[in-house]
């Protein structure tokens, strides 16, 4: 059901881990199947992204196109990530199936809350860049 | 490729090879229809009131008391369906359990959209549903309880012989969707006081697309699928023969094997559970320990989830699931998983594995290894899991 | 004994061996779920959408218009009980005809026991609606006309797109029960504005208990069969895949042969009406002339019932039937018959002998040469015949 | 669905034809089918049955019951001949199937309605013969 390119990301994730004191990072979960990602971007001075990492709980898709968009972020500046939309997403990947679509969101609303907290954390202003609306609390279990 | 290993077999199952030579002359040779009055015919007719024979036997049941049908979904809806309304006079309400297959619990919302009223039982943690809380739910307009003999997902067999002694006491129909039990543990409808139950062959090493209802004599349901005047008038439509054959000869197998299935699928089962408990850190069982299916294993492993392990046991030659084969596609949680109190993201990580008495030890043994570097691997890309 | 001269195509077909060829390995082979989402199970799936596609190809519809079922009847089932539902608040009144079949009255009946009402259009003699009636019995709480494309009994074909022209000036779903014609005559929904079609794998040389219903994307009809998501969550049941395959690859041999399957058979067809009219007095054919079906041959000889006739012709190897298969068993004489205005007793006297493209001038010779004998033989015995 | 013996009866079916001037002739039919047979009864002085013979417009299974019903009655005296019942017709022919049970009734009936003709005729009164429920009016076509 997946094309290849979906399964070669699947299979060789790209940018898998953690950036430690990351410029930003958002977590943000998929209320319509409970999936999660995270995804840490690292930026420098001039607002370039230098490195992006994700992690995913989620379906093949939603781990394909983390991986992804961590690849089509790289290297650019916060205004051109902003492009970096689940369509464009699905298009390097030569498509999704439809009931995938929405994991797609998934990887667009993740860099769109990582650029949030980056630009919090230095108190600017990405311009067209709204508050990611299902940013959730980390559910990690205690146990 | 190497040899695949199908540990899919609650989804459904290979006909086997026997079973396909008994169907085989009644495509191109024995191709009369049975309700024809031709010698020609009388083969079809005569292989096809055998095969209601076998089966009646089977569930210690009466050949006129089988009713064959399209399939487990067909069975289900008929017996839902025509009962509420040759019933409707009698009550209007229905009783069954949170955790049924879609062919009962959809049924069911379809006829509370018509006016009937539904009581949905609750399980306990292990899928069982509560024998004082059915008995509580009895009203004076309760026309039907139906409860499935085992669960399909985590494999929970009920306490259906109890739930057959209730229903008679307060002289209410009871159903059980035995999809998944028949030909698979001991079902004896006069024991277990069971007045309608459904079947279905590609779950057995039969073909897809057959199935049947058991009918209790003195349950006077109307038809389902209206039309000719096959099936003594209850179920129309030209009689699938080789697809009613195969089922008989599946189910005469499966007869003839079924201690010994139990047996040994039973210690196979055993073994890959205390596999997995042992080998698999944060593992969680599904289903009553032993009050479940024989072929039935199934797993949450908690900070992943299912789809993704799904393909990866595929890429190893694994076939699996995640839940029921006919709701992928649904993002929704399991409604059996939820039922039995597992946190959505919990619910999330499942993996079915269903046996059939064909795998071996070996399997399970390269199914076990290959899931522990799988979830290993998933769990490193998960943002839930904190090692 | 000598070969079987086989003419009850219309009760049920041999599945052609090639046909059987292309089901095979979806028996014991390629068994995978076409639900599930290893890769083992893609060629199930693959198969049934293919199937799909090539079925809906020939009717001119689109491969997501169509829905696999359990057989014809089942697809008369569905359509008129899901749209009666769907719709019933636009209105609860439907057309149908004095001679469907009767998947489609005894579901008529069932709806007007529950509150629906059905117009029954009368036929002429030779067993064809009149327009005019159709178009006089539209109210405005008609959602529903559903009439066959080919009579069962008598082959009569009605007027398709003309009716499909009155359905959609009106705005009224037009459903036809079409399992005689399709793959027997050309059939298009678009030219024809058909909205829903039922149709059956046996009656094409497919295999038994597999149909599917068309349903035209904007005819927003629930489900029939309730539970898992199969076939958009219209239809559940596990995919009968070995019969979706047989039924696709018959309709494909079906639309490749149509024309000279046409030719062939109509011109047998009517060898055979013209010998037994000019060689057995007292035969009257049943049915329209030339709109009939190429396949069919329906004569009601006075004096004599079918029964006798059907077991001397079955002493002498050829395969007939007195009427539609589903019923023998029944001492009613045809609805059919008598809607077009036979008298009971010459009713009584009917026989259907129905072709396919494998049967030959010398088989229908033979059978008119026993036919001759039987007749004069059964007419001997008879009270009301006098020489 | 038949028995040997019905086949052969139906197959090769005895004393089939008319008795001119007959002693006593009964024509029914069947409401259930439609069907109808006629069976003629030749009694001798003596109150014997000489010669029994039937016409059927019907099934196979009327055929057969027809002509054992004729077999039956032969030789026997008129009170032995009401004996001749459905169920002793039946089982002359090892059963019948549950759907044709109704067939034999007609030779019963034929069989009464012959002797009923027969008694009108000498102005007796048979005992234990009521008058035929289902004598029906001859339907012969005149065309
Ligand atoms: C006109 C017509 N409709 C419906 C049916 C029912 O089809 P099936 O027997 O496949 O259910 C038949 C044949 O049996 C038929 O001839
Ligand atoms: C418990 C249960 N009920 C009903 C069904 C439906 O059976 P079928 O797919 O044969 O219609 C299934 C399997 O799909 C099942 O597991
Ligand atoms: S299904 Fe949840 S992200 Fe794909
Ligand atoms: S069916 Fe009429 S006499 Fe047998």
């Amino acid at each position: 059901m997946y094309s290849e390119k979906v399964m070669d990301h699947f299979n060789h994730p790209r940018n898998v881990g953690e950036i430690e004191d990351p410029s930003g990072v958002g977590t943000v979960g998929n209320a319509k199947c409970g999936d999660i990602m995270r995804m840490y971007l690292d930026i420098d001075d001039n607002g370039i992204i230098q490195e992006a990492k994700f992690k995913t709980f989620g379906c093949g898709a939603a781990i394909a196109t983390s991986s992804m968009a961590t690849e089509l972020v790289k290297g650019k500046t916060v205004q051109e990530a902003l492009e970096v939309t689940n369509k464009a997403v699905m298009e390097a990947l030569d498509g999704l199936p439809p009931v995938k679509v929405h994991c797609s969101l998934l990887a667009e609303e993740a860099i769109h809350a990582a650029l949030w907290d980056y630009a919090k954390k230095n108190g600017i202003v990405i311009e067209g860049l709204k508050e990611p609306v299902s940013d959730i609390e980390e559910r990690v279990d205690a146990e | 490729m190497e040899k695949l290993i199908y540990l899919d077999n609650a989804a459904t199952t290979q006909v086997y090879p026997e079973v396909f030579e008994e169907m085989k002359p009644y495509f191109t040779e024995y191709y009369g229809n049975p309700s024809s009055v031709y010698q020609f015919a009388q083969e079809s007719k005569n292989k096809v009131e055998r095969a209601r024979e076998e089966i009646a036997e089977m569930l210690n049941a009466k050949p006129e008391e089988i009713y064959f049908t399209g399939g487990g979904s067909e069975s289900d809806n008929w017996a839902l369906v025509a009962t509420a309304e040759t019933y409707a006079k009698k009550g209007k309400h229905i009783i069954t359990s949170k955790i049924e297959h879609h062919a009962i619990l959809h049924t069911c919302e379809y006829l509370e959209s018509r006016g009937y009223e539904v009581t949905y039982l609750d399980v306990d943690e292990n899928g069982l549903i509560d024998l004082e809380q059915l008995k509580k739910s009895i009203r004076e307009d309760t026309i039907l309880i139906s409860i499935m003999s085992a669960n399909n997902e985590i494999g929970t067999i009920q306490p259906i012989a109890e739930i057959g002694k209730i229903a008679k006491e307060h002289e209410i129909f009871f159903h059980t969707d035995a999809v998944q039990a028949f030909g698979h543990i001991p079902i004896d409808v006069e024991e277990m006081r069971i007045d309608m139950l459904s079947a279905s062959g590609h779950k057995i090493h039969g073909p897809k697309g057959i199935g049947f209802l058991y009918i209790r004599k003195n349950v006077r349901i109307g038809a389902f699928i209206h039309g000719g005047s096959q099936e003594r008038g209850k179920r129309a439509g030209t009689h699938n023969v080789p697809g009613i054959v195969g089922l008989a000869a599946a189910a005469k197998i499966a007869k003839e094997n079924l201690e010994s299935n139990i047996k040994y699928e039973t210690k196979l089962r055993d073994y890959a559970i205390s596999r997995i408990e042992n080998e698999i850190p944060f593992a969680v069982l599904s289903g009553h320990r032993t009050k479940r299916l024989p072929n039935n294993i199934h797993f949450c492993f908690r900070f992943i989830e299912g789809e993704s392990m799904l393909i990866l046991l595929d890429q190893a030659g694994i076939c699996g699931s995640s839940g029921s084969a006919c709701t992928s596609g649904s993002l929704d949680p399991s409604h059996v998983l939820l039922a039995i109190g597992r946190p959505h993201e919990i619910a999330h990580g499942s993996l079915r594995l269903t046996l059939s008495e064909k795998n071996t030890k070996e399997e399970i043994d390269k199914v076990v290894d290959e899931l522990k570097k799988i979830i290993e691997r998933l769990r490193s890309m998960s943002p839930l899991y904190e090692d």
